[in-house]
C-alpha cells in the first residue's frame, strides 16, 4: 500500500525491526557470491552509467556478482516493476536511485521483509523504505556551496537563475531548497534569484530554457545548474552566443562534458563528486549490509575497499565526501 | 489519334474470359470483339458481369482464364495504366474522383501537359479542361474542387476525363445513369464524332432506348455467361429484354391509380443558401410526386434538407401535421420519413459492412430488446427484403462492397423500405437498376402508394417521371419552376420548365 | 467488425495475438521460475491496470474512427488534483467524484473541439495532451503528495487480491471489460460505432446521431482516464504532476496490437485486451530473465509490426494458392 | 446549364470569379496560421524588445529549423494519407551515429551529413516498404518502427554520451556559424522547404502524392503508381529525419541516446497546425513549416514573457488549440462562401 504519515511511523518501526532484529557484527567477513542489482533512474542516463559500472567493478573485488537493470524512461512506475522482479529473483541487495521517493516504497518494504537489503544512492527514497542512503555529499553542503561559489564569482551582486532538471526530481528540489536558504543570508542581499527554470534533463530543452532566461532577464549575471545535463547545455549556448563572458555559469557537471567550456573560458569553475567512487561505495555498503557487518543503524562503520572506512550518519545516511571543484588548473586530471 | 484502316480487324477483344470472386463466378468463358468505328452495347441484368468484364478490359482485374487481345495480339495488363497506354479509356460505373483536387487536376492526373524540366504546365491543364467541358456543353469551373459536386457533375467529370485521352477504345459503364436527357444528348453527340473518327465504343446502360439510339451491335450477358452477340437492327426492345431476363416482362410503368389521402408531407418556403430557395410543395398520402429538373437544379439538396441531413437556412417541414425539428434525420425517421439518397457509396451504404447489417442499420431499435441486437431478427429482415427485391448475392454476411452496382442500389432501397415509412423520398431510385428490377421497383412503389404511402421521387429519368408520377414538380436553378399534373406532363412541358423557358405547366 | 473472405477469417489479428499471448504464458510458466507465481501474476496485472482501464473506452473511440492522445495527461491531472485536494484536507470520498467530474469535463472539451468545431481528433488531443499535463503541474507544481490513508491505498495493493492473484483494480477492469464487450459487439449502439468508423456519412444518413455518440465516447475516455489516475495514485502512494508520462503510446500500442484498425470500423475488444495482456506479460517475462530494457523496446516494436504483417502475408499466400486452384 | 453554352463568356467569367475565390480558400490556411504567428511575435516583442534583437531572431530561427525540416518530411507522408511516427527515433539514432562517427576523428562535415541522410533513408525505406508493399496500417507499422529504432539506439548508446569536446569544430560551426548574419541551419531548412514545395506543386509525381491522399481508389484507377510514390514519401521523410539528426549533432554537440525522444507528436502537431489534413490530400509544406515555427516560437515566447514555469505547458497547449481552431473556423467561412458562389454559377443561366 501507499505510505501514510501514520503508517510511516509504524512501518519504520517494522523497518527498523528488520535491522535491529539482526545485530551488527563489525568483524564479520564480506560474504562472497553476493547477488546485488543496481536500479538507476534510467539505464541510458550517462551519469548513472558511470556510477553503476564502477559499482559493478567494485562488486567483483569482493567476489560478488552485480548487474544493472532498469527502465529507459526515468519514471517511478517502471522502476516498481523492476523492484518486484528483483524480489522474485531473490537478490541479496537492491541499490536504486529513486525516481520518486514514495512510489517505490511499497515494493522496497516488501523486499526488506524478505530479507533483501536495500540501499539508495544518488536520489533517496523515503527513510523507512531503505536501510542506507549513499549520499554523494550532504545535500545541504551541495546546495550551499554552489551558492557560495557563485557568490564569490559575482562578488555577491546581481540577478541569478537556477536551471534545474525535472520539476519533480527529489535531489534537485532538496538542493534548491538549501540554495534558497543560503541566499536568504544577509551577505547575499545584493543577489536576487529571479527564476527557477526546468530543462527536464533534456539537452535541447535545457538549451532553449537558457536562451529564454537570457532573453527574459538581459541583466542576468549568473546561472546555477545543479544537473550535469543542464550545465552543459547552458555553457554551450552561452559559449556560442553574445552573452559569452557576461554571464557566469556554475553548478554540477562532469569534467568530460565541461572541458571544452572551461578551456574556452565560458565556465570558470563547476563542481562534482567522483561518480565512480559513489557506485563503488554503494556496492560495498550493500555487501556490508548483506554480510551483517552493519544493520544501517547510526554510528556503525564499515570498510569500503580502497576508499577506506565510512561511518553511518543520522537516518542511515552515508556521505561520500566533499564535492571536488573543477577549473582550468585541475580539470585535465579527471576523465569521467 | 491513329486509326487502323482495316475496320474488319477488332481493336480490342476478349476470348473465353472467366473471373471469380471467392465463391462467386462473375464471368464464365465470355468473348467480346470491339471493331473500330463501331459502338457496341453490353446488356444484362444487375450482377450479370458487365462491370467485371470491362474491368478486365481496363486492366483492373486479370482474367482467371481466357485472354485479352489488342489488335489481335494477346496482351496482359498489369494495371489500369497499361490499358490506358494501349489507348483504352474507361468510364467506370461509380465516379471515382479526388475530392480535394480541382476538376482540372482530376481530369489530367498523371498526364498533365509539361513544360521545360518536366514541370507541370498548370495553365495548359486549365485551358484543356475548359475546352473539354465546353465540348460537353456543361458549365463547370475547372478550378472548382471535386468535393461537393453532385453525382451527375461527377459523372460529367469522368466523361471529360475519358474524352481527354483521344483513345482508340472508349468504354463507358452506365455513364448516363445519373444524367438527364440534355446531357445524354450532348454525350451521344460527342461519342458519335469519336466513332466517326474510328474509335471503338463499348457502352453499358440499363436504358434500352439509349442502347438502340447509339449502338450497332449488342452483347447480352446473363449470370456471367454470354447469351448473344448480334446486330441491333432487326432487334426489338422486347427481344433484348428477353435475352437479358430470360422471360417476358410486364408493362414497364405499372402505375395504379390510388385515391389520395390527407396531406402527408408539406414543405414551406424551404431555403438553403446557394443551393435552392423558397421551395414549397405538398405530398398527399397515396400520391407519387416527381421532382424533375436538370442536373444540379438542386433536387437532391431539397430532399436532403427535408430529411434533415442538411440544415436548411429557412422554411419548415411538416409531417402528418407536426413540424419537424430541422437538421435531424432521427426526428425525420421518427416522423416516418425515409430517404433513399442519391450517392449509394457515400450516403447509402457502409461499404465494408455486411448486407444484413446494412439493412439492419435503420432499425437497430426494433431489432431486439434492451439495445441488444438479435441476429435472427436482423437476418430475417434482410432475407425478407432480399427476396422481395430479387437481390443477387452470395451470402447475406458478405460485405455490400462486393455486390454489383445495381444490387447495391437494391440494398439501399431495402434498408429504407424495411422501416415501413409513411413518407418515402427516393433520389434516383432506379439509378443503375436493370429493366426487370426497375419494373419491380416501380410496381413496388405504386403498390406502396396504393396502400397509402406518400412518395416523393427525384429522378433524372424522364420516362420514369412521366410514367410514375401523379404530379411533376420541375426545378430550375434551385426554384420550383412549374407544377404539372399527370395529365399535362410530357417531354416538352417538363423540359421547357426545366430549362427555364416555360414559366408554367401550360408551356409547350 | 466487417466480415472477411473465408480464408482470412482465421487469420485475424486479434486471434493471432491471442494465440501469441497463450504461447508467451506457456513458455514463461515452463522456463522461468517465479513467473507463474500468484505474487508475480498479481503485480504484473496490477502494473497494467491503469493502461487497461483506459484501453476500454479507447477501443470504442478507435473503432468509431477517432483517437485520444490526451489520456495519459488526464491521468496525470487527475492524480495531481487528488493529491492537491487531499493535501487541502478534503475527504477522499469527496475527492473521487470531483476528480471524475474533471475527467468528464476534459473529455467534453476534446469531444466539443472534434464534433462541434470539426477538428481532427489527433490534432485536438495532441493539444490537450500538453494542456492537461500543464494543468497538472499548475495544480501541484514540483510537490509530491504521498500521505494517502492505508485503507484506500490497500485497495490497489498487489497483496489484496481476488482468487489470490487478481488485484481489485483488475477485477473491476474485468467487469467493465465484459460490459464494454457486450456494448460493442451485441448492441445497436456498438453497431453504430462500427458504422460511424467505416462510413461516417452513411451512418449520418441512416439517422445515427454521429456527433452525439462521438462526444459521448470522448467523455467516457476522459472519465476512465481520470479514474485510472486515481488507481495509479493510490497504487504508488504518490500524487505527482508527471504521473503516467507517456502512457498514451502504451495504450495506443496495446489497442492497435489487438488489431483495432485506426481507420475505424474494424476491431474487437477481445483483441485489444489480448494485446494489452501480451505487452504486459511479455515485459514481465523479459525483465524476469534479465533481458535488457533496450531489447524489450525492440521486441515491443517487432510485435506491433509482426501482428499486422503476418496475417496479411499468410492471407496473400493463401489467396495466390486459391487463384492457382481456380485457374 | 444549357443556357451557358449559348453564352460561353458568361461561364468563363463566372469561372474566373470562382477561381480567385478558390485560391483564396486554399491559401487561407497558411494565411491564418501566419497571422497567429505574427500576433504572438508582436505581442511578445511589445513586452520585451529583446525578443526581436538579432540574437533573439537568430535563436527563434535556429530553434525552428530542425523541427521545420522534420515537419516538411512528415507532411509529404501525411499528404498520402499515411503517417510516420518513427521520425523522433530516427533523429535520435542518426544523431548518435553521426556523433560516434565524428567523435575524435576529423571527418569532414559533408560526410557526416551524408551518413545521417543515408541512415534516415534506410529507416524510411523499411517503414515505407512495410506500408506500401505489406499494405498494413501506417500508424501501427511506424509506431512499431518507433520502438525498434529507439531500442537499437538505446542498446547501442547504453548511457554513453558524445560531448561537444569530442565533436570537430568544423561540424559544430555548421550548427552555430552563419553567413551574412543568417545561421546555416535556417538556410538549409529553407532550401529543403522551397525544394519540396516546388516539387509538390510542379511535378506530376508531386501532384500524384496529393491524388493518393485524396482518394487511393481513384488514384489506382488513374494508374498512379501508388506503392512507389508512398515508398518514396517515406524514404524522403526518413532521409530528412536522418539529415536533421546530423544537424542536431552540429547544433547541440552533446548527444545522448534519447535525443528527440517523443518528438513524433510535436512534429505531427506542427504539420496539422500548419493545415495539412491528417486524412491526406490537403495542405502545403509551407504551412507545415509555419506550424513548426509557431510551435517553437510559443515555447521561446513564454520564457521571454517570464511565464511561471509551471504554467508554460498549459499555455502552450491552449495556444495550440486556439491556433488550429482559428484556422478551422476561418476555413469553414471561406469554403461555404465558395460553395454558394460556385453552386450559384453552376446553375446560372
Ligand atoms: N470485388 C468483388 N468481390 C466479390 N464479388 C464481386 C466483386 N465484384 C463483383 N462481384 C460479383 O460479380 C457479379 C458481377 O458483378 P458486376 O458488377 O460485373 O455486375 P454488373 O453487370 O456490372 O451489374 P450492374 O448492372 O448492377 O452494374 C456480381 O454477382 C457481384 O456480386
Ligand atoms: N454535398 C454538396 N456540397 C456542395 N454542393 C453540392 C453538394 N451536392 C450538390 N451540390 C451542388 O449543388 C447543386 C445541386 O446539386 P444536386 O445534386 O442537388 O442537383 P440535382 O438537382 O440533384 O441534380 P443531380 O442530383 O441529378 O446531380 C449542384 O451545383 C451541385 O454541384
Ligand atoms: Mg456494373
Ligand atoms: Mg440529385
Amino acid at each position: 500500500g501507499g505510505t501514510t504519515k501514520k503508517s510511516s511511523s509504524s512501518s519504520s518501526g517494522s523497518g527498523s525491526s528488520v535491522t535491529s532484529s539482526a545485530t551488527a557484527n563489525p568483524d564479520a567477513p564480506l560474504k562472497t557470491g553476493l547477488k546485488i542489482a543496481f536500479l538507476p533512474k534510467a539505464i541510458n542516463n550517462p551519469y548513472e552509467t558511470i556510477v553503476d559500472d564502477s559499482g559493478i567493478a567494485g562488486a567483483k573485488e569482493f567476489g560478488g556478482t552485480a548487474k544493472e537493470v532498469g527502465p529507459s524512461d526515468s519514471s517511478a512506475s517502471s522502476q516498481v516493476s523492476y523492484i518486484n522482479t528483483l524480489i522474485q529473483q531473490q537478490q541479496n541487495a537492491i541499490l536504486l536511485a529513486a525516481n520518486d521517493p514514495n512510489a517505490v516504497c511499497a515494493p522496497l518494504k516488501e523486499a526488506m521483509k524478505k530479507g533483501i537489503k536495500v540501499v539508495a544512492y544518488d536520489s533517496d527514497t523515503a527513510k523507512d523504505c531503505r536501510q542506507l542512503f549513499i549520499n554523494q555529499a550532504s545535500s545541504e553542503q551541495i546546495g550551499r556551496s554552489l551558492v557560495q561559489n557563485l557568490g564569490k564569482q559575482l562578488n555577491y551582486k546581481g540577478k541569478i537563475a537556477i536551471l534545474s532538471a525535472t520539476q519533480n526530481a527529489t535531489n534537485q528540489n532538496t538542493w534548491i531548497g538549501f540554495m534558497k536558504q543560503e541566499l536568504a543570508l544577509p551577505k547575499y542581499k545584493g543577489m536576487t534569484l529571479v527564476k527557477v527554470a526546468y530543462g527536464d534533463d533534456d539537452d535541447q530543452k535545457s538549451f532553449q530554457q537558457t536562451q529564454g532566461l537570457l532573453a527574459a532577464y538581459p541583466d542576468l549575471k549568473g546561472i546555477i545548474s545543479p544537473t550535469t545535463v543542464g550545465i552543459a547545455a547552458a555553457a554551450r549556448y552561452i559559449s556560442s552566443s553574445s552573452y559569452k563572458g557576461k554571464v557566469v555559469v556554475n553548478g554540477l557537471g562532469t569534467p568530460n562534458q565541461m572541458r571544452k567550456y572551461v578551456k574556452d573560458g565560458t565556465v570558470a569553475q563547476f563542481s562534482l563528486w567522483n561518480p565512480k567512487n559513489l557506485g563503488y561505495l554503494a556496492a560495498y555498503a550493500a555487501a556490508a549490509l548483506s554480510s551483517g557487518q552493519i544493520t544501517g543503524a547510526e554510528g556503525e562503520t564499515f570498510k569500503a575497499g580502497k576508499l577506506g572506512t565510512y561511518k553511518i550518519g543520522a537516518n542511515g545516511e552515508v556521505i561520500l565526501g566533499k564535492p571536488t571543484v573543477f577549473d582550468k588548473s585541475n580539470i585535465d586530471g579527471f576523465n569521467f | 489519334m491513329d486509326q487502323p484502316e482495316t475496320a474488319g480487324r477488332p481493336v480490342l477483344s476478349l476470348e473465353y474470359a472467366s473471373k471469380s470472386f471467392g465463391a462467386v463466378r462473375a464471368l464464365q468463358g465470355v468473348s467480346l470483339e470491339l471493331f473500330p468505328g463501331e459502338a457496341h452495347a453490353l446488356a444484362g441484368e444487375n450482377g450479370a458481369g458487365k462491370s467485371t468484364l470491362i474491368k478486365m478490359l481496363a486492366g483492373v482485374y486479370r482474367p482467371d482464364a481466357g485472354r485479352v487481345l489488342v489488335d489481335g495480339e494477346p496482351v496482359v495488363f498489369h494495371g489500369p495504366s497499361e490499358a490506358r497506354d494501349a489507348g483504352i479509356a474507361v468510364i467506370y460505373q461509380e465516379p471515382t474522383l479526388f475530392p480535394d483536387l480541382t476538376v482540372a487536376e482530376n481530369i489530367f492526373m498523371g498526364r498533365q501537359p509539361r513544360r521545360s524540366l518536366g514541370r507541370v504546365d498548370h495553365k495548359a491543364v486549365r485551358e484543356a479542361t475548359a475546352g473539354l467541358i465546353r465540348r460537353l456543353g456543361v458549365d463547370l469551373d475547372p478550378e472548382q474542387p471535386a468535393r461537393g459536386l453532385s453525382i451527375a457533375d461527377q459523372q460529367i467529370v469522368e466523361i471529360a476525363k475519358a474524352l481527354s485521352f483521344d483513345a482508340r477504345v472508349l468504354i463507358m459503364d452506365e455513364p448516363t445513369a445519373a444524367l438527364t436527357g440534355t446531357e445524354v444528348a450532348r454525350l451521344f453527340g460527342v461519342v458519335r464524332t469519336l466513332r466517326e473518327q474510328g474509335a471503338a465504343v463499348l457502352f453499358i446502360s440499363h436504358r434500352l432506348e439509349e442502347i438502340f439510339g447509339l449502338c450497332e451491335r449488342v452483347t447480352t450477358l446473363r449470370d456471367g455467361r454470354r447469351i448473344a452477340s448480334e446486330l441491333l437492327d432487326g432487334l426489338t426492345e422486347d427481344d433484348l429484354v428477353r435475352r437479358m431476363v430470360g422471360r417476358d416482362l410486364g408493362e414497364l410503368y405499372p402505375k395504379q391509380a390510388a385515391e389520395l389521402g390527407p396531406t402527408a408531407l408539406s414543405v414551406r418556403r424551404l431555403t438553403r443558401e446557394g443551393h435552392f430557395s423558397d421551395v414549397s410543395f405538398e405530398v398527399r398520402s397515396g400520391e407519387i410526386v416527381a421532382l424533375a429538373g436538370l442536373v444540379g437544379a438542386g433536387r437532391s439538396e431539397v430532399v436532403q434538407s427535408v430529411f434533415g441531413v442538411d440544415r436548411p437556412d429557412a422554411g419548415e417541414v411538416e409531417v402528418a401535421g407536426k413540424i419537424l425539428r430541422a437538421g435531424s434525420p432521427t426526428a425525420a425517421m421518427d416522423a416516418g420519413i425515409a430517404l433513399v439518397p442519391e450517392d449509394r457509396r457515400q450516403q447509402g451504404l457502409v461499404m465494408e459492412m455486411s448486407i444484413e447489417r446494412n439493412i439492419g442499420l435503420t432499425g437497430l431499435a426494433e431489432l431486439g430488446r434492451g439495445g441488444v441486437v438479435r441476429k435472427v431478427l436482423e437476418r430475417g429482415r434482410a432475407t425478407d427484403w432480399a427476396v422481395r427485391l430479387q437481390l443477387k448475392y452470395n451470402r447475406l454476411s458478405d460485405s455490400v462492397g462486393v455486390l454489383s452496382g445495381g444490387n447495391q442500389q437494391k440494398v439501399v432501397l431495402a434498408k429504407w423500405l424495411a422501416t415501413n415509412p409513411s413518407v418515402l423520398i427516393v433520389d434516383e431510385p432506379t439509378r443503375g437498376i436493370d429493366v426487370g428490377t426497375k419494373a419491380e421497383v416501380h410496381r413496388l412503389l405504386s403498390s406502396l402508394a396504393a396502400e397509402g404511402l406518400a412518395v416523393l421521387m427525384v429522378s433524372s429519368d424522364l420516362p420514369e417521371v412521366l410514367g410514375m408520377a401523379d404530379r411533376v414538380l420541375v426545378m430550375h436553378e434551385g426554384r420550383i419552376a412549374a407544377e404539372i399534373p399527370r395529365g399535362e406532363a410530357d417531354e416538352e412541358s417538363v423540359m421547357a420548365a426545366a430549362t427555364g423557358r416555360g414559366d408554367t405547366g401550360k408551356a409547350a | 467488425m466487417s466480415p472477411r473472405p473465408d480464408l482470412s477469417r482465421f487469420l485475424r489479428w486479434d486471434v493471432a495475438v491471442g494465440v501469441l499471448l497463450v504461447a508467451v504464458f506457456a513458455t514463461g510458466a515452463g522456463s522461468t521460475e517465479g513467473f507463474a507465481t500468484t505474487g508475480n501474476l498479481a503485480f504484473a496485472l496490477n502494473d497494467i491496470a491503469p493502461v487497461a482501464i483506459i484501453a476500454l473506452p479507447m477501443t470504442l473511440l478507435v473503432v468509431a474512427g477517432e483517437i485520444d492522445l490526451s489520456v495519459a495527461s488526464m491521468l496525470g491531472l487527475s492524480s495531481a488534483l487528488s493529491g492537491k485536494l487531499w493535501d487541502a484536507g478534503w475527504a477522499f470520498e469527496t475527492i473521487v467524484p470531483v476528480v471524475l467530474v474533471v475527467g468528464v469535463l476534459g473529455g467534453l472539451l476534446n469531444g466539443w473541439l472534434v464534433t462541434k468545431v470539426g477538428l481532427p481528433s489527433l490534432a485536438v488531443t495532441i493539444g490537450t495532451l500538453t494542456l492537461y499535463r500543464g494543468l497538472a503541474s499548475v495544480a501541484l507544481g514540483s510537490n509530491a503528495i504521498t500521505d494517502f490513508p492505508e485503507k484506500y491505498a490497500n485497495w490497489t495493493s498487489d497483496t489484496t487480491t481476488v482468487l489470490g492473484f487478481i488485484p481489485y483494480p483488475i477485477a473491476l477492469f474485468a467487469v467493465l471489460a465484459v460490459i464494454t464487450a457486450v456494448v460493442l459487439h451485441a448492441t445497436g449502439f456498438g453497431r453504430s460505432l462500427f458504422a460511424i468508423g467505416a462510413q461516417e456519412q452513411a451512418a449520418w444518413f441512416a439517422g445515427i446521431r454521429v456527433k452525439r455518440i462521438k462526444l459521448l465516447l470522448f467523455v467516457l475516455t476522459g472519465l476512465f482516464s481520470a479514474f485510472a489516475g486515481i488507481v495509479f495514485t493510490l497504487r504508488y502512494g504518490s500524487a505527482r504532476a508527471d504521473n503516467g508520462l507517456g502512457f498514451e503510446m502504451l495504450v495506443i500500442a496495446s489497442v492497435l496490437l489487438g488489431g483495432v484498425d485506426f481507420d475505424g470500423g474494424k476491431g474487437t475488444l477481445g483483441g485489444a485486451i489480448a494485446g494489452l495482456l501480451l505487452i504486459g506479460f511479455l515485459k514481465n517475462l523479459l525483465i524476469l530473465n534479465d533481458v535488457a530494457n533496450e531489447i524489450q523496446v525492440i521486441v515491443t516494436g517487432l510485435l506491433l509490426v509482426a501482428s499486422v504483417t503476418t496475417p496479411r502475408v499468410i492471407a496473400a499466400v493463401l489467396e495466390r494458392r486459391h487463384r492457382r486452384a481456380a485457374a | 446549364m444549357t443556357a451557358s453554352v449559348e453564352s460561353p463568356p458568361a461561364a468563363s467569367e463566372g469561372q474566373r470569379s470562382a477561381r480567385s475565390l478558390t485560391e483564396t480558400v486554399f491559401r487561407a490556411r497558411e494565411i491564418s496560421i501566419a497571422g497567429c504567428l505574427a500576433l504572438l511575435v508582436l505581442g511578445t516583442w511589445l513586452s520585451n524588445h529583446r525578443f526581436l534583437s538579432d540574437q533573439g531572431i537568430k535563436d527563434l530561427l535556429l530553434n525552428a529549423s530542425i523541427l521545420a525540416l522534420l515537419a516538411v518530411g512528415q507532411s509529404v507522408v501525411v499528404l498520402t494519407r499515411n503517417i510516420d511516427l518513427s521520425v523522433g527515433s530516427v533523429v535520435g539514432l542518426s544523431a548518435f551515429a553521426c556523433g560516434k562517427f565524428v567523435s575524435g576523428s576529423g571527418h569532414n562535415v559533408v560526410l557526416v551529413l551524408l551518413l545521417g541522410l543515408a541512415l534516415g533513408a534506410a529507416c524510411g525505406l523499411v517503414s515505407g516498404a512495410l506500408v506500401s508493399f505489406g499494405r498494413v496500417p501506417a500508424l501501427v507499422v511506424t509506431l512499431g518502427m518507433l520502438y525498434i529504432i529507439q531500442g537499437i539506439d538505446y542498446w547501442w548508446a547504453h548511457g554513453e554520451q558524445i560531448n561537444a569536446a569530442d565533436v570537430p569544430s568544423s561540424v559544430l560551426s555548421l550548427g552555430s556559424g552563419s553567413v551574412l548574419g543568417i545561421p546555416y541551419l535556417p538556410l538549409i531548412a529553407a532550401v529543403v522547404l522551397a525544394g519540396a514545395a516546388y516539387y509538390l506543386r510542379s511535378y506530376r509525381s508531386g501532384r500524384e502524392l496529393y491524388a493518393i491522399g485524396s482518394s487511393p481508389e481513384a488514384a489506382r484507377l488513374a494508374g498512379v503508381p501508388i506503392r512507389r510514390r508512398v515508398l518514396g514519401a517515406y524514404v524522403f521523410s526518413g532521409a530528412v529525419a536522418g539529415f536533421a539528426g546530423a544537424l542536431w549533432l552540429a547544433r547541440f554537440g552533446t548527444v545522448v541516446a534519447d535525443n528527440a525522444h517523443g518528438w513524433e507528436l510535436t512534429v505531427v502537431s506542427a504539420v496539422v497546425v500548419g493545415g495539412v489534413a491528417i486524412t491526406g490530400g490537403v495542405g502545403t509544406v509551407w504551412g507545415a513549416a509555419l506550424g513548426a515555427l509557431l510551435l517553437t516560437t510559443i515555447g521561446s515566447a513564454l520564457v521571454v514573457l517570464k511565464v511561471d514555469s509551471f504554467w508554460q505547458n498549459a499555455i502552450t497547449g491552449a495556444l495550440l488549440l486556439a491556433a488550429i481552431s482559428v484556422d478551422r473556423i476561418l476555413n469553414l467561412r471561406m469554403t461555404s462562401a465558395l460553395r454558394k458562389r460556385s453552386a450559384r454559377h453552376v446553375t446560372k443561366a
